[in-house]
């Protein structure tokens, strides 16, 4: 008996004094998770996707809540004086788990700017082509917003990465989404960056 | 359909042995012997569809439900620990014919990386339950799969002249290399 | 030797010899001035033995080295023991050789015998008649011999040994088997005959059994299997199953022997020299192959090979003084620049084994337990007990690995240690 | 003592040095030596839960019942696994990327598992420390070299920290890029056993 | 008394003669056609590829022979073989360090370190090319290889022009001209009639097996024609897939490599039939335009379990009477 009281006191014991510790340790890299996961995931692709905005989108990102929880958007002010807006949506399927892909769209226009996948799981040199390699995602370059932006195979408009269907197929779900979400959040979107 | 292209590219394209790396500790343990490794791998699919199912709903309703996500890798060892002794006790007592075969195998689940593993790349890629239980499964096919494919082979292998400083671990690494090749032919097959 | 035929796309396929229709007669080998006789026991100096140096012995007379040994042999001539000696057969058994000088002065001198048709005075005398009969079997309560099957048929290739002597002598063979079946009991007897051989040797009073012309078609297991309807099951030999194989020339010498009321010697032999030819020969048991090349004029240089039985399950010797035994039907001179290379390369797996293995036996993968000294893994996955040992895989093996060498070292291990057990 | 320490300490540099002598935590090594830099920092976190389990095991030796020692083990390493997870979120952020789901996976390497049943559960605080420290480091060398080797022939480059090469050997050298593919993992690792083999246990 | 020194040894005392060298002689000898077409239709380049990886394998297992000290094999013609197949996997126009590097993994991972002869469960050749084509693969891209060559025929390698085309692409080849080597590819893979001979010489020898080449000619026809079947427009038909890449040279020279293949009958034809699948399927579904490489490479891995459909041995299982 004392020994199964020992057993579950000690037990105990242990995984609390866990859990506190990796609360405190949690609570104190919070934010810097965040910071790092911008710096690194998304200012990349935000970068590429406004080469030649007049303003700084990281800094002057906002957030919005939507359906799914929080929404990051970055807006960015192009060359010929038009708005844009970008924001990270999430395409399930990929080999290794959901692709994150960063959408920028021209709110004049209502005309994808461009897209980038940010994060994957990919299998090196197959399905990361997705992402190292612009050809693909540069096919959503101009498209309107309300263009059938699934695959060919998938009677949409974009040609898959031969080899790497399940990856492609990820992408163009996130894009999707994307379309969806800006439809839905135009006037909120355009209301913060008034 | 969709399923299914993850359950075929789960078994051969990011077959988790030999494409993601996970589970090699018993894939090189267990396949010097046909037998051990047809046990090993029954064992893998009984655990790692049960631990798919279980962490599921520890990460879906207790995890995520009291925010706590940071604690998921600990959660998760638990519970796959806990699961591996359950079942042996409960094999051990209601099926003993399973038992007798699995029995062994069971403990050396524990630190299988690739039920872990699995776990985790279910909750990572926010698969719901369904798609959870095929994936889970569908892995632990591949696994079985390629152990009992490797076994063969092995047992062919370590009765040739392999030179001394290559024998055993070393040729059954090289040998796992060249079916890891072999098995690119799947590539983008889905 | 029979090569490779250029194509090659089934399995090759290996006849018997068969007898040419008007054989000659045998050619009689003098008797020679030393005979050796050969004897399955081991001399030990810490027991009183029953025969010695200087020894006088009668014809017919049955020698073994001590009061207890099972082991005997009988001299086929009257004379003096001139040596006993140790010799080592092929697995390196330890066995007995006696030689014997004939004393043609006492010609005359014959044991005494009561020839009866008792089964207990067949095993004690008659088991060194010339074909060896297995009286020791026939009469060993642990085995319940239903069928003897008469192997009028021979079961290695080049000789016509058994042919010949079942042809010259089918009215000795038919009263032997009638004498067979009174001193055994054994109802059913029957007789194996190649089936080309059919006219030369109407048998009326025995069932015929007939043989394929392809070797192993005379293996006793194959003529289980194709004409007893019985597979012979892994690891058990025809007398487990209830069947004695007994040469043709054994059932002669048995109705020889009743109808003259004396031991008979006088063996058949098929002897092929070098270049293929075949030579009739009949000797005296115990008389030394050196004494048999003589008479032929045969040469027998270093490096050749002399195989007592067959090329297929034969065993080579090591001197050319090799006695004439009971159970030799056939010698072969090999030239050495014929021998066939043996190599220490590993197996390839191609196969050919697998397809001409009579036994269906994963030869292939067999010999990889076998090179590893795994013999209870080759036995209970791999068939190690099937083998009928024919030879025919080391025959075929592309790679010239000595297939039915590690097979039979093999199995000997594994008696080796299931005895210990 | 301080003979006792050293010798403990440096059987995991060489006697005992996982993966190679104690064929154990072959998950990571394939997995993660496309670069040096990735073997490095996968040594490195898997070298800190080592000390801190160890250490933590040490300590509480006596405290901990033995019918559910392995389950407190767990707990403790899964601590300190959880940790070196979120700090190398916050510090390291590109190279917790690329580890990915290797970094909470060191929770079931044997090795951790392993020392801390055979080694800490036995010994002193101290000896503890050593013996995680020398085979922590140990492993970080087996996963430096091997990376070492498939990244020089594999990529032709060799990245030891912050995902920029130190030394490329130029553009004449068409990689032979099977060594950074899963296949090749394989077969570096088996090959370098064999060569560990050659050159013998001490 | 004069004493002969006798050769002694064990039953059996004949031998039908055969032997390694002389099955891998025949295996060159067989190659040869299709390997001589290549040199007339690619010129010296061809000639000069197909020495040095044949001098190269030979000097590869040499020097392994060399530095774990034991006797010279090469007298066998293994390596041989192997350099002459690696050599006429590849185009004309490749760089020698290819050459060398490839025989050096073909040699030494893929049958050195197994112990040599028989001990690999893999193709040998195989290996090494799917080694390369994994880490070079733009130098095994035949329609950039022949770029300065002038060809009588359509200059495009068949299996690439469909898979990027799509099936219409087939048109541009007749089967005529695919079976007569009047075609792109490597350098002696292109002749398919020559191949076709040699292929029937070597089984008619029997050094290779009829039950392997045959379940893999119909495995391949079989899948091709049920794709085809289904939808004419996107899948090629079976014999354009038989006469085209590396089809023939794997179904009489590669899958009938006999220490990676089974040795029963049954399981040769599931063997065959298995790998002639699974090139049609990675050439109409995967990512590769060929396939033969790797699809024979994972049969490979298959053979072993295979092998395991096996008849019972005589007597097996039969304790009593």
């Amino acid at each position: 008996m004392r020994e199964m009281i020992s057993m579950i006191v000690v037990l105990t014991l242990l995984a609390s004094v866990s859990g506190g510790l990796l609360a405190a340790v949690k609570s104190g890299t919070e934010v810097r998770i965040e910071e790092q996961i911008l710096q690194f995931q998304k200012a990349p692709a935000i970068e590429s996707l406004f080469t030649d905005v007049t303003n700084d989108p990281l800094k002057e990102r906002f957030n919005l809540e939507t359906e799914g929880g929080t929404l990051q958007m970055f807006p960015g002010k192009l060359q010929d004086g038009s708005k844009a807006v970008a924001f990270e949506t999430f395409g399930k399927g990929g080999y290794g788990g959901d692709i994150g892909l960063m959408v920028a769209i021209n709110l004049d226009s209502d005309q994808l700017v461009g897209a980038r996948v940010t994060t994957h799981a990919e299998t090196p040199g197959l399905g990361s082509r997705a992402k190292d390699d612009l050809t693909f995602v540069s096919q959503f370059n101009n498209k309107p917003v309300d263009a059938n932006l699934a695959l060919k195979a998938d009677n949409g408009s974009i040609d898959a990465i031969s080899g790497a269907t399940v990856t492609a197929r990820a992408v163009t779900r996130a894009a999707i989404l994307a379309q969806e979400l800006y439809s839905q959040l135009k006037p909120e979107i355009l209301k913060q960056i008034q | 359909m969709e399923l299914f292209e993850l359950a075929i590219g789960s078994i051969f394209i990011n077959n988790i042995i030999l494409a993601q790396f996970l589970g090699i500790c018993p894939f090189i343990g267990t396949s010097k012997k046909m037998e051990t490794a047809v046990g090993m791998a029954m064992a893998v699919v009984f655990v790692m569809v049960m631990a798919g199912m279980i962490t599921w709903s520890v990460d879906t309703f207790l995890l995520k439900a009291l925010n706590v996500e940071y604690l998921r890798t600990l959660s998760f060892i638990l519970v796959i620990a806990s699961l591996v002794q359950f079942v042996e006790m409960f094999l051990k007592k209601s099926i003993p014919g399973l038992y007798a075969g699995l029995g062994i195998f069971l403990p050396l689940i524990t630190t299988n990386c690739a039920v872990m593993g699995t776990c985790l790349l279910n909750i990572g890629n926010e698969y719901d339950f369904i798609t959870a239980l095929v994936s889970a499964f569908s892995y632990a096919l591949g696994f079985g799969l390629a152990l009992i494919l490797f076994a063969g082979v092995r047992e062919r292998v370590n009765l040739g002249r392999i030179p001394k400083p290559l024998q055993d671990t070393s040729i059954g690494l090289v040998t796992a290399g060249i079916i890891a090749l072999t098995f690119t032919s799947f590539r983008g097959m889905v | 030797m029979i090569k490779r035929s250029f194509f090659a796309l089934s399995k090759p396929r290996l006849t018997y010899d068969l007898l040419e229709p008007q054989p000659d007669e045998p050619q009689t080998i003098p008797l020679p001035d030393r005979l050796l006789l050969l004897l399955a026991d081991t001399i030990d100096s810490t027991r009183p033995a029953l025969i010695k140096k200087g020894d006088p012995v009668k014809k017919g007379q049955k020698l073994a080295l001590y009061m207890d040994s099972t082991a005997h042999t009988i001299s086929p001539v009257a004379g003096t023991i001139q040596s006993i000696d140790n010799y080592s057969d092929d697995f390196g058994k330890i066995g007995t050789s006696i030689s014997i000088a004939p004393d043609p002065k006492k010609t005359s001198d014959i044991a005494p015998l009561d020839i009866s048709e008792e089964l207990s005075f067949a095993a004690l005398h008659l088991q060194k008649l010339p074909g060896a009969p297995p009286f020791d079997i026939l009469a060993d309560e642990n085995y319940t011999i239903r069928t003897i099957v008469i192997t009028g048929a021979d079961t290695d290739l080049l000789t016509t040994t058994s042919q010949y002597v079942t042809t010259s002598h089918i009215r000795d063979l038919e009263k032997g088997a009638r004498i067979l079946k009174q001193i055994t009991n054994v109802s059913r007897i029957c007789i194996a005959l190649p089936e080309a051989l059919n006219g030369n040797a109407p048998i009326a009073s025995l069932q015929v059994l007939h043989t394929g012309a392809v070797y192993p078609d005379t293996l006793p297991a194959m003529i289980m299997k194709d004409h007893l309807d019985m597979v012979l099951p892994a690891g058990k030999t025809p007398e487990d199953m209830g069947i004695c194989f007994i040469r043709a020339e054994a059932v002669v010498s048995l109705a020889k022997t009743f109808e003259t009321k004396a031991l008979c010697f006088d063996k058949h032999l098929t002897l092929v020299d070098k270049t293929g030819n075949r030579h009739r020969i009949k000797a005296v048991i115990g008389t030394p192959l050196s004494s048999i090349f003589k008479q032929l004029e045969i040469q027998a240089n270093d490096q050749d090979r002399i195989i007592i039985g067959g090329p297929m399950r034969g065993t080579a010797v090591f001197t050319t003084h090799h006695p004439v035994t009971p159970d030799m039907d056939t010698v072969v001179i090999q030239d050495r620049e014929i021998l066939p290379k043996i190599s220490d390369t590993p197996c390839i797996n191609c196969g050919k084994c697998i397809q001409i293995c009579p036994a269906r036996i994963q030869v292939n993968l067999l010999v990889r337990f076998l090179e590893v000294d795994q013999y209870e893994e080759a036995a209970d996955k791999y068939d190690l007990d099937a083998c009928i040992e024919c030879g025919l895989c080391s025959y075929v093996c592309t790679s010239q690995i000595a297939l039915g060498q590690y097979i039979r070292l093999g199995k000997h291990e594994l008696r080796k240690m299931r005895a210990d057990v | 003592m301080a003979q006792s320490l050293a010798k403990e300490f440096t059987k995991g540099l060489w006697a005992e040095i996982p993966p190679f002598r104690l064929v154990l935590g072959l998950c990571p090594t394939l997995a993660v030596t496309k670069t040096v830099e990735n073997g490095i920092g996968m040594g490195l976190a898997t070298t800190f839960v080592l000390v801190f389990s160890n250490l933590l095991i040490s300590i509480l030796r006596n405290a901990i019942p033995p019918k559910v020692r392995i389950a407190c083990y767990i707990v403790i390493i899964a601590t300190f696994v959880t940790i070196v997870e979120l700090v190398m979120q916050a510090f390291t952020y590109p190279l917790f990327l690329t580890l990915g789901i290797f970094i909470p996976l060191i929770v079931v390497n044997c090795i951790v598992l392993g020392r801390a049943e055979a080694f800490a559960s036995k010994n002193t605080p101290v000896l503890a420390v050593a013996d995680g420290l020398g085979i922590g480091i140990g492993f970080t060398l087996s996963l430096a070299s091997l990376g070492a080797v498939r990244e020089l022939i594999g990529a032709g480059t060799i990245t030891i920290w912050g995902g920029n090469p130190v030394f490329a050997v130029g553009d004449w050298y068409h990689p032979f890029s099977f060594m950074v593919e899963a296949p090749g993992a394989f077969v570096a690792l088996g090959l370098m056993l064999a060569c560990m083999n050659l050159i013998g246990k001490k | 008394m004069n004493n002969t020194k006798l050769t002694v040894s064990h039953a059996p005392f004949w031998h039908d003669g055969d032997s390694l060298f002389q099955k891998n002689l025949n295996y060159m000898l067989a190659l040869l056609p299709a390997a001589i077409f290549g040199i007339l239709q690619f010129g010296a380049p061809a000639l000069g590829v197909m020495a040095l990886s044949l001098s190269c394998a030979m000097l590869w297992e040499l020097v392994i022979n060399r530095i774990s000290k034991k006797p010279a094999t090469i007298g066998d013609l293994e390596a041989a073989v192997i350099g002459l197949l690696f050599g006429m996997m590849l185009p004309a126009i490749t760089p020698w360090w290819i050459i060398v590097v490839g025989t050096f993994v073909a040699v030494f991972i893929g049958k050195m370190i197994f112990g040599g002869i028989g001990g690999s469960p893999f193709n040998p050749t195989l290996i090494g090319m799917a080694v390369l084509m994994m880490s070079w693969y733009m130098f095994f891209d035949f329609d950039t290889a022949y770029v300065d060559y002038e060809f009588a025929f359509t200059a495009l390698a068949p299996l690439a022009a469909v898979k990027a085309q799509g099936a219409a692409a087939a048109d541009m080849f007749a089967l005529g001209d695919l079976l007569m080597g009047r075609e792109v590819g490597a350098i002696g893979a292109t002749f398919g009639l020559g191949l076709i001979i040699g292929g029937i010489y070597l089984i008619l020898r029997g050094y290779a097996r009829w039950e392997l080449a045959v379940s893999f000619i119909a495995g391949i026809l079989v899948t091709a024609f049920l794709f085809h079947a289904a939808s004419p427009d996107a899948y090629a038909g079976p014999l354009f897939h038989l006469l085209s890449g590396y089809t023939l040279l794997g179904a009489f020279f590669l899958i009938t490599e006999s220490a990676s293949s089974p040795v029963n009958r049954i399981p040769m034809l599931i063997y065959g039939f298995l790998g002639g699948f699974m090139i049609i399927l990675m050439r109409n579904v995967g990512a590769y335009a060929d396939g033969t490489i790797l699809a024979i490479l994972l049969v490979n891995v298959v053979s072993p379990l295979l092998d395991n459909i096996r008849p019972n041995a005589l007597g097996k299982g039969m304790n009593n009477a």
